[in-house]
């Protein structure tokens, strides 16, 4: 066990991969130099320029190279700087790393994991603060990825690289600095198992990423009063139904708290299938707190708004429980 | 940029263009028909005209070299090898198919014999090949990838975006252009700026070679130097072969936007035929061109009898290989 | 009124505002030779090849073009051929279209029409039959149609082409042929609004685009058995959550059904939104009919996998009803 | 290419940029400042080295013409006429900037005086100044549009989609590209293939001009040569302007990726010094220089304290322009 951060955690994760396996390597913009937040950082001096490949600006050839390189049998990681970018190069994740191996009946795979850096962070404004897990999460053939803390982004990123579907890989930009226990000989942790962060009887709220944090700050608000049980979903998809499910069948309430706006966005989806599934046993409706469907704005007060904190979510809790 | 020398190939190879030419024309007439007909369900784009370019660059390419296509890559997938049953069953939508009916003509695949794929977005596929080269380096391999695309893809930002990257690491690939002088029901002469795709290509530091798309023999020498290099670590190069689509941007599509007259004088230039009469004058004779054409139509009558009698894909099949982690259930949406 | 095609009274329609507006214009690819579907068909000949504009394929372009000249005052009407191909355009649409105005204080305005013919027709497969509605009403900044009838093609491209925001508006490929009553001189329809198909007692349908007949035939079917009140969202940001939430009030239950992947589709929202807002009310647990979570395969009997039949429709509202 | 003339302006003229120049700096200086100590909160992209472009091109525009920028846009939006207190409010997140606030260094727009906008997008920049200028032809109206990239940006597939629209419609547009040698932390060199952005940009039709981008009176001669001929109906016009990025990429990037003395050499070679150096020479004095230096870094300090001073956004303006139809409400998700 050591302390890591978030940002560490994942060199760790990566660099273990890539001793592991010849065949995995990373290639993005600045990569050589550590890449732009330093979660590559020494990786060039270990594995040399062509492992840890500087990228021209060139978003769509990053992304569409490396399903090429994916389908020859090689495990590309690619690093998208920041989510937002992706947007460059969304034909070649949606309509060909997404739907290759379908399209051509089961003969090519395409392993790669794209890193996307995500969310709100420094007063980043609209084109740098982007949270669109609902986008991949709607998309066949991709796995959803979205880690909380420095643990899990030691065992995720590590289950994705070793994951034989595309990945998208979506770590919050806020959590880089964020420092936490990981076992480093731990073994990559299971795609599409959610994680009981805390118990509770009153209400389950699911979360992820950069909002884990927010959730458990209301939690601890909300001491004495209704108590909250905390998922943190950690893959998007495929989600972990069972899990949260169980939750909801003991507490008859349900809460997602998410950064993306709330419109469309992925805790529709939760919702929507709880309300389904569970409707007898609820106990209040089914409640979604996400972001305001403005773009994100850059001065601090009013990219307030689109943030969600701990007060905000435990009055939700305490209205549902009422 | 370099004109591509005078071809001067032995008459056995110029045969075996001959048949994989008239094998492809024979298969995708075959197709037309079936389309036509009812059979063949989705948009089918042919490349009748084009065949020289597919078969004389494929002559160069081992097997287990990798193309990687696009809309139009049914010459292409023919002439690395494939077998044109697996493929007429693929756009009969059938079990037996190269993609067991997954794909259709637009994302017809065969890995075993190199081929990547065909693609339903212009210009995707050279990501694609040039990622598959990087791939084939890093994993210190020897062989080559051939991409081809139209006239029509060099205006889309993956060829500017790709042909950069593929001379930056030097990558182990062959760009083949052919530029039938449509893209879709436009001229490309009005879309494109410039000297064209070599001058473009030159302008990203890869040498490009013209060649006549209509004269096999010519695509064959042109591409034999050009796959040399690209195998002997000369780095990335490029193919310009100019042809004439002489159907329809699609079956359906009736190329009212152009005359008669135009078809006709290009009819004249296609190239089965004009390989044909090189053979005459090399000694071949008449009844043996046309049993290699009637040959080729046998096999792909046969294709379509066998693709019609062929078992549809079982319904288990929509489900499998989407994703192996959270694979959709049948049971849950 | 006069009986029109769908595809006919949209040719139609922008013909009127072209002829209205010079500063309405259009452009794609083939355009001048009436579009791969015949939707411009003889506009080049009314309006010149400058304001019907044959580009190359260059969907970045188109779209980000179409961008700055909105930005100074003209309203382009961009045609993207496939909904599939503006996958190639996303930068464009999401990240500048949809966010100038806003970045810029409300300086410039991006008045745009993105045309996305989506959904399944004729055995197109994966990559021509895509139907991503649920990610544009994700996009704050962005206005999403998808019109079900001629006369709504007729009356909501009207609309959406003198809308002031950036508009997605989806036609469906199957819908082209669908003839219709229309009236030419209409003025153009309300955005936001949706239309009570058929009026009901026991269960809401709400559907949008090409599923709109299979609902129809649906609620035909159960003839004699439940009533269902047939919704057409029409417009599905911002969708008409007073119609839809006023009729499940009455009926006590809610299906949503649409084309698209029922994983993260906008059904999701709308059922979650209902869910939310009317537990109380509801007689039955919300439900949604979508796609399952696979790329669209090629032949008949696979493609069926994803397609909702009006027996299918039944039976969910027969199982709801109980 | 075409090299560009040898400069011979007038000292007036000379002396403007003189001023232009010492404002962007002492702005970018302030701005620098005011983010090391925290006030401003959002990443800046410092153009401290290369003002002799923006203040070279910009003044061949009218008020009226249009520019596009990127993420390094301060000395653009100067240079064509924006307040610098409301671009230092802007930054400072504050309701009386250029934005409200809403979009800070990498959005800041004016369209009051033709500037629409900088990109937080390599790249994206292009395509929406190709198109203002389709807009502006459509509108039958004469003002021209300058776009400024990187070099880093011609490795984007808008580069090519840009360029090529551009010159197939003969749409009024000034290309600027800023060649610093990097993209972000990288050289560009390693990154582009062939003979450069001018390369491209000639294979694309469109004919390239190079410049000392560090020469304020080349760079002025070139543009008006340029913006000329874009006025006259010309086309598209190329301008490649060589120069060096003296900050990181960002006021955070402390730029380790390269030697003190290659950074203390092209010090010697900065714009505002080289041009100050010929107005001695053409007669000018030092005390005079030093007043226009003194006077741009007083009025970027009184920029500074009015942004310090001015009020924050309501959160009101958080909802507003979001869209006419659908806008959001505060009481709804
Ligand atoms: C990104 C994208 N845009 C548009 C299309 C529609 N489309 C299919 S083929 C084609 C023309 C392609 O022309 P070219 O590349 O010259 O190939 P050719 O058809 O002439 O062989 C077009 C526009 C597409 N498939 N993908
Ligand atoms: C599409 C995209 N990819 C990556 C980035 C991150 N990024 C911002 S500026 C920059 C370097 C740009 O280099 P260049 O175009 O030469 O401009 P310069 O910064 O040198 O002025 C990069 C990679 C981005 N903003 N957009
Ligand atoms: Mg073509
Ligand atoms: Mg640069």
């Amino acid at each position: 066990m050591s302390t890591l951060s978030y940002l560490e955690a994942a060199r760790l994760a990566l660099a273990q991969e890539m001793r592991r396996d010849p065949l995995v390597w990373a290639l993005g913009e600045d990569l050589g130099r550590g890449g732009i937040f330093g979660q590559y950082k020494g990786l060039i001096e270990e594995f040399g320029p062509e492992r840890i490949l500087d990228t021209p600006i060139s978003e769509a050839a990053i992304m569409g190279t490396a399903v090429g390189a994916a389908l020859v049998g090689t495990r590309p990681v690619v690093e998208m700087r920041f989510a937002d970018f992706a947007l460059c190069a969304v034909d070649e994740l949606v309509n060909q790393a997404a739907k290759a191996r379908y399209m051509f009946g089961g003969q090519g795979r395409v392993p790669l994991v794209v890193r996307q850096p995500s969310g709100m962070w420094r007063s980043s404004a609209a084109q740098h603060s982007q949270s669109l897990e609902a986008w991949y999460a709607h998309i066949p053939g991709l796995v959803v990825v979205a880690p909380a803390t420095p643990a899990d982004n030691f065992g995720l990123l590590k289950a994705a690289i070793r994951c034989e579907d595309p990945v998208v890989y979506m770590e919050h930009k806020d959590l880089w600095g964020l420092t936490g226990e990981v076992d480093e000989r731990a073994d990559p942790l299971p795609l599409g198992v959610a994680r009981r962060v805390r118990e509770g009887s009153d209400v389950t709220i699911v979360t992820w990423s950069g909002m884990l944090r927010r959730v458990e700050a209301a939690a601890e608000l909300l001491d004495g009063g209704p108590s909250a049980e905390v998922i943190d979903l950690r893959t998007l998809y495929p989600w972990d139904r069972d899990l949260v499910f169980a939750s909801v069948r003991r507490t008859g309430r349900l809460l997602v708290v998410h950064e993306a706006v709330q419109t469309g966005g992925f805790g529709a989806e939760v919702a929507a299938s709880v309300a389904e599934a569970l409707f007898d046993l609820l106990r209040a409706p089914v409640r979604r707190l996400g972001a305001p469907r403005i773009p994100v704005p850059y001065a601090p007060p009013l990219e307030e708004v689109c943030k969600i904190g701990g007060a905000e979510i435990a009055e939700a809790v305490r209205a549902m429980v009422g | 940029m370099a004109e591509a020398p005078r071809a001067n190939l032995d008459a056995e190879r110029l045969l075996a263009h001959y048949r994989m030419m008239n094998r492809i024309r024979a298969f995708e007439e075959a197709a037309e028909a079936a389309q036509k007909s009812g059979e063949v369900k989705g948009a089918i784009h042919l490349s009748i005209g084009q065949e020289a370019i597919a078969s004389g660059v494929c002559a160069n390419l081992r097997r287990s070299d990798l193309i990687a296509s696009n809309h139009r890559g049914h010459g292409h997938t023919l002439a690395k090898g494939a077998s044109p049953a697996a493929m007429m069953a693929e756009l009969f939508g059938r079990a037996t198919g190269t993609c067991h009916g997954k794909g259709g003509s637009m994302h017809i695949a065969d890995f075993d014999i190199g081929m990547l794929g065909a693609n339903g977005v212009v210009g995707a596929g050279i990501l694609i090949a040039v990622g598959a080269a990087q791939g084939l380096k890093l994993r210190r391999e020897d062989r080559i990838v051939a991409c081809f695309f139209g006239d029509g893809a060099i205006n889309r930002g993956p060829f500017l975006e790709g042909l950069n990257w593929a001379k930056i690491y030097e990558l182990p690939v062959l760009f083949v252009c052919e530029d039938n002088g449509f893209a879709a029901m436009t001229r490309t002469a009005s879309l494109s700026a410039g000297g064209g795709p070599d001058a473009r290509a030159q302008s990203l530091g890869i040498p490009a070679t013209l060649v006549d798309g209509n004269d096999v023999a010519a695509v064959d020498e042109a591409a034999r130097e050009l796959a040399q290099r690209v195998r002997g670590g000369g780095g990335p190069q490029f193919l310009l072969a100019r042809t004439y689509r002489l159907r329809g941007h699609t079956v359906t599509d009736a190329a009212g936007y152009r005359s008669a007259e135009e078809v006709a004088a290009k009819q004249r230039d296609e190239p089965i035929g004009r390989c044909a009469e090189t053979l005459l004058v090399a000694g071949r004779s008449e009844a043996e061109l046309a049993l290699i054409a009637a040959e080729a139509r046998r096999e792909m009558a046969d294709a379509v009898a066998a693709a019609r009698e062929a078992p549809w894909p079982s319904r288990a099949l929509a489900w499998a290989d989407v994703q192996d982690v959270g694979s959709p259930q049948e049971a849950r949406r």
